[in-house]
């Protein structure tokens, strides 16, 4: 396989449930994580919704994914951003959204948060610094 | 150039495989290559062979198939999608125990670790989808 | 297809994967494994109850390598290799340990 | 380094123009192709947002989608340069990378 390693950015702007986006990028990002490649997450719009914390599936009968994310660690995908103004315009805050740690290998297995809150803008820059941007 | 393309749409009811197709044929006949054309969510449905559209509409599973055949196109399925929604070849229907199979010539049913190969692989990646 | 415990089916696919996750036992374990020809011990059970755990906790069977580097972390190195994991599963902790875990058919997109 | 930023959806339906909009970098472009054509149509409540953003990026839109909807290029908001799938291969290559507003 290709020696280069690659900036990939999984773009979620969808919320959970109402269709299957979100679960089958997050199907892709699991995969993709075995490829060894730099591996960033951007949860913007609707899809900061997928982050929600407190999700219960039971009564519509359909899988509750949502802890899966708290997994994502484990696959050394720790960068997952959130753009601050989407919470806002959904009457959210960082506190309503799951914690998702990581394990810093290179610091003790020290537990540190794979979420980033950042602005408009600074998304917009996370965007402009990669090589791949997949959209779900 | 190497363009990648993933189409993430099932076809008649978005444009996205329509579009896909264009930008291909575009591609291909300005001289680019496309390694690759991943299919993904309901976009796995391209592949189907048994859709039977009315003889005045255009055709977008043969489309696929004849552009394939005409470029060697590696048309790859997503196992994952292609299971959640019905779409085998005939191994993945032997290995699954089904009775029938329903892909188009010149599609292949794969893991999702090609879309990730391909966006490695090429130099542009294009999504058609809704 | 059904594996037959102590007198109760539970409904299997081609594979031997269980169709109903909520049909899983010990005692179905057992059998599944004897199906394996896998001969449950005390170290078979550290993997299986792992990945059970695992599943329950993020709905999901990990990958083989999360899977040996979580064990490694909780178990200690001697334990989290795939030596290891191969000589206690020989068709594959993914395949085989996840079968008798009772957990979702891996679907091989790799 | 710039984006080509692709956008589908009619700004009426979706926010994925205004999204786009808003994440789209000086020296970036965006096409407006399929239902996305209506984001390039003059009078709308939208089109001076998207004028606007004509001074920083490049505006697009793909003329077989527009042909297809009646949108004449004089109803094109002042500034949109139609292009045809050949435009769009060559848009996708000049650009280092694309980004779908799906």
């Amino acid at each position: 396989m290709d020696e280069k390693i690659k900036k990939f950015l999984y773009v979620n702007r969808k919320a959970p449930y109402g269709t299957i986006y979100a679960l089958e990028a997050l199907e892709v990002v699991l995969i993709g994580a075995a490829f060894d490649q730099d591996v960033s997450l951007a949860f913007l719009d609707d899809g900061v919704f997928q982050l929600v914390k407190n999700q219960k599936t039971d009564g519509i009968g359909v899988k509750n994914f949502s802890p899966t994310f708290r997994a994502l660690g484990d696959y050394d995908v720790t960068k997952l951003f959130v753009e601050q103004e989407s919470l806002d315009e959904r009457g959210l805050t960082a506190d309503d959204l799951q914690d998702i740690i990581y394990e810093d290998e290179d610091d003790d297995w020290a537990e540190k948060p794979s979420i980033r809150i950042v602005s408009r803008a600074e998304m917009a820059d996370v965007m402009a610094d990669q090589d791949v941007v997949l959209s779900f | 150039m190497k363009f990648g393309v993933v189409v993430s749409e099932g076809p008649y009811t978005h444009q996205a495989s329509d579009s896909a197709y264009n930008f291909v044929k575009a591609a291909l006949e300005n001289g680019h290559e496309v390694p690759r054309v991943f299919f993904y969510h309901d976009g796995v449905n391209v592949g189907t062979r048994l859709s039977i559209p009315p003889q005045d509409e255009r055709n977008i599973q043969k489309n696929w198939t004849a552009l394939a055949a005409e470029h060697d196109l590696d048309l790859v399925i997503c196992i994952a999608a292609a299971q959640r929604r019905g779409l085998l070849d005939e191994n993945e229907a032997s290995r699954q125990g089904k009775d029938a199979n329903n892909i188009s010539e010149g599609f292949r049913i794969s893991g999702l670790g090609q879309l990730i190969e391909m966006g490695i692989q090429t130099d542009r990646l294009m999504t058609f989808g809704d | 297809m059904s594996y037959d415990v102590n007198g109760t089916s539970v409904e299997h696919d081609e594979e031997g994967y269980i169709t109903n996750l909520a049909d899983w036992t010990e005692d179905l374990a057992n059998v599944i494994a004897k199906a394996e020809e896998v001969d449950m011990n005390e170290e078979h059970w550290e993997v299986v109850n792992f990945l059970r755990s695992y599943y329950e906790e993020y709905q999901i069977a990990p990958a083989v390598r999360v899977l040996i580097k979580a064990v490694k972390k909780t178990m200690g190195p001697e334990k989290g290799n795939n030596k290891y994991m191969y000589e206690l599963f020989p068709y594959g902790p993914a395949k085989q340990a996840c079968k008798i875990a009772g957990l979702p058919k891996p679907t091989g997109c790799v | 380094m710039s984006t080509l930023h692709t956008v589908n959806k009619s700004p009426f339906a979706t926010g994925s123009l205004q999204s786009c909009l808003s994440h789209a970098k000086d020296g970036d472009a965006i096409l407006m192709f399929e239902d996305g054509v209506y984001g390039a149509t003059k009078g709308t409540t939208l089109a001076d947002a998207v004028a606007a953003k004509g001074g920083s990026v490049t505006l697009y839109v793909l003329q077989g989608d527009a042909d297809a909807r009646g949108i004449a290029a004089a109803r094109l908001i002042e500034g949109v340069t139609p292009v045809d799938y050949v435009g769009f291969v060559r848009l996708a290559a000049d650009h280092d990378r694309t980004h779908a507003w799906l």
